[in-house]
């Protein structure tokens, strides 16, 4: 098998340049490369387009780049939670496309797959659907969707092998696997790091073909946004 | 006397079927969960990548790598599954989520539902709601019959950004349970001791009143 | 959780009708529905029009229906290996859709996730292009290939749960996971069928969303079509 | 002297680099697993659903749930992944394979491959390989320089029923290594003791000579 493993995550992020499209696995604060975040805040790399489904919180996530101003443009589903993303967006200073969740979702899959383009319900007959091609198909309308051109793809697995193959827990794979596949680099960290051989080949969930380097995350905080807690008295 | 959210959320809860796999939005969707009848098997779905969502968790269960789409922590069930987010959207634009449940801030005669954006206000994002209520046959919506402001939330044409176009079948408010047919509104149950002119008074659009209409039983 | 547990394969295929559009798992031999092949073959169901990358052999597999000549047509990426089905297609009797591996794959996947279409590289220039869009993506050119419309889907899987969690093993998994997605009604045969709770969510190959109807299959044969073996005395 | 299958498939084993995921056909390409230099890791794709292909198993071994592309039992080695078809073409279509090796009846001039379909033969299907070969800028030809009658097989056009257009790189045949160019063939590589003039007239399809020709080293 190949080694991919790099030492840190400042290693793992050292070519990511100015104005580079990245995409950045999580949901919400769930599953987020918490270590590849700090890394590209330190190198204060910037006009990132960041592909992710959320934009992090004011002093956690992708909100910590957006704080540095280092983000040009984010491709999102939904971006509350966060004022400083609010004060930059209504002042022009940052730019947002927002799209369906499933067609994110279906986009970076296309991405890794070699789709350049699929049809989706999703947005038909809304301003997602203004300026793209419109068409029927068994009598229902669809949309056409392309997919993305990602320089970086940035992941967090549960655990990983050397060979980068990968394996998630709980909610937090959410979009890793296709954000896995479609980088022409994609960035792995992961909570533990095993030798080749120590996973279940039939329990991968992403294969180390699509991953380009992968690491040893530490100091996971794992930040809750709600913490809901069922009334035990019951 | 109008229903309260809990009550709106009780009434939907009597159009879940044994065996349905159901997709409940934030707001009075998510209280629909606490009413299932005991007797049948009902699967929820959070579209983060969760099949057979389970109740919060006690204190020291909480796992930050276990969340809602709501981001709120939760727990699995015997049975679950957990997925990625293209195969949560692909059961969900497939057709095998047999029952959406939404908040709307508008919907129309036709169909057409407005729940995601206000012009001039910060605009959050849709999420996952487009792919949702143009993916199935039965999207139901649960939400008050009026805004703050006392006007209609049932309209001849949603004047705010649209989330889908004619995908609603039937409105669950605090006044009545409405289903949306080809010809407009239709009243089929209205809320104990609330008269059928405050209803029509209160939706623009145009309505029929079911000739079997009935009180709705909670 | 949802019981979807049925006696065996006669009670499962029970509504397979003349004229259905039947989609099968399996890439040759290897991770086929024999359970409910046997019982389609009993059953003498007709005019089947089945989806499966593979025709199987003279005496197993899907030649096992062909033997009865309960097969119109066959939508698969390659059926060698087969003497009966090469004399009914000569002679007329059967129709052969042949279509690239990847883009069956892809097809089979589409019809579960709600894309009703999407564009391939694989036979752009060639006779299977031939009547299809084309459409050209970033210089490169495309076909525009379809969703299918299955009646049922009948797949195989080692172990399931009665809510219809599926897991596969080895090769075993193949057509199989994206089959089970799109089939109006899907039907699972598997090895081991173990109570709902016994299999860890973190690990399931095919959601029980997807499965209408599950069985334990008895006898399975997993008949090897090249049995290749090292030199052991290397 | 021209090389023998086994010659043609130690010279490809060269083209091979650290890293590189590979596609092997059925043919000689198949033969190449057996001389990939112990220095480099390359890891074996099998279409059916397997990446870290390893040897055929010992007869205690076998698995009639482990089988390649070619339906041949086989092992998986540590780090081995096992995944479905659709993902197993994902994997191919969005280029993540280095590089494919494949068998063909005709390749021409300006790299269009034909390797499926003869009309009037009972016609088995194309498999994998219509994905393949659309699929990558690294495909590469292993096969015979004439066929049994004697006929070239790199053509000016092909007669059969292509596989793909424009996608072959690189040709290697028991008489030379050819590269595709937009001029056409280009003979960069030939066997001992075959000539020039042999190759020439072996080549039915437009072909020029590099200034840096040289006797393929095995």
């Amino acid at each position: 098998m190949i080694n991919k493993e790099v030492k840190d995550a400042k290693e793992a992020v050292q070519d990511i340049f100015d104005g580079s499209t990245i995409m950045l696995g999580g949901f919400g604060l769930c599953g987020i490369p918490e270590n590849c975040i700090s890394a590209l805040v330190q190198k204060n790399v910037k006009n990132l387009t960041c592909i992710s489904n959320n934009a992090g919180v004011d002093d956690f996530g992708i909100g910590l780049l957006l704080q540095k101003k280092q983000v040009k443009k984010m491709i999102s589903s939904y971006v509350g939670e966060n004022n400083e993303f609010e004060r930059q967006l209504l002042s022009g200073e940052l730019e947002v496309d927002l799209i369906p969740q499933g067609t994110l979702a279906e986009r970076c899959r296309a991405s890794g797959a070699g789709i350049p383009a699929f049809y989706t319900p999703a947005g038909f007959g809304t301003e997602v659907s203004e300026g793209k091609e419109v068409r029927e198909f068994n009598g229902k309308s669809y949309i056409l969707e392309k997919s993305f051109d990602a320089d970086f793809a940035i992941v967090k697995a549960w655990k990983g092998d050397t060979s980068g193959n990968l394996i998630y827990k709980g909610t937090a794979r959410n979009f890793n696997p296709m954000m896995a596949s479609a980088g022409k680099i994609t960035i792995a960290e992961v909570e533990e790091l095993v030798p080749t051989g120590q996973l279940d080949p039939n329990f991968i969930h992403t294969p180390g073909i699509y991953i380009q380097r992968i690491f040893k995350g530490i100091n996971y905080e794992k930040r809750i946004e709600q913490k809901t807690i069922s009334d035990e008295s019951k | 006397m109008s229903l309260n959210k809990f009550q709106i959320a009780q009434r939907i809860s009597k159009e879940l079927k044994n065996g349905y796999y159901v997709n409940l939005g934030i707001g009075i969707p998510t209280l629909v969960a606490n009413y299932i009848p005991k007797k049948i098997n009902v699967v929820l779905q959070s579209e983060n990548g969760l099949l057979g969502m389970g109740p919060f968790p006690k204190r020291s269960d909480v796992d930050p790598d276990l969340i809602n789409a709501g981001k709120q922590t939760i727990t699995t069930l015997n049975g679950s599954v957990l997925f990625d987010s293209a195969e949560s959207f692909a059961m969900i634009r497939g057709g095998h989520i047999n029952m959406t449940i939404l908040g709307a801030m508008e919907v129309s005669e036709n169909g057409d539902i407005a729940n995601w954006k206000i012009p001039g206000k910060m605009v959050k994002g849709m999420g996952g709601a487009m792919d949702l209520v143009s993916s199935s046959d039965n999207i139901i919506v649960a939400m008050m019959h009026t805004n703050k402001k006392g006007e209609s939330k049932l309209l001849k044409n949603c004047t705010l950004p649209l989330t889908g176009k004619k995908c609603i079948k039937k409105i669950f408010t605090d006044l009545a349970v409405i289903e949306v047919t080809k010809n407009g509104f239709y009243l089929v149950e209205k809320a104990p001791n609330v008269s059928i002119e405050e209803i029509i008074n209160k939706t623009e659009g145009k309505i029929e009143i079911s000739k079997k209409l009935k009180d709705i039983e909670i």
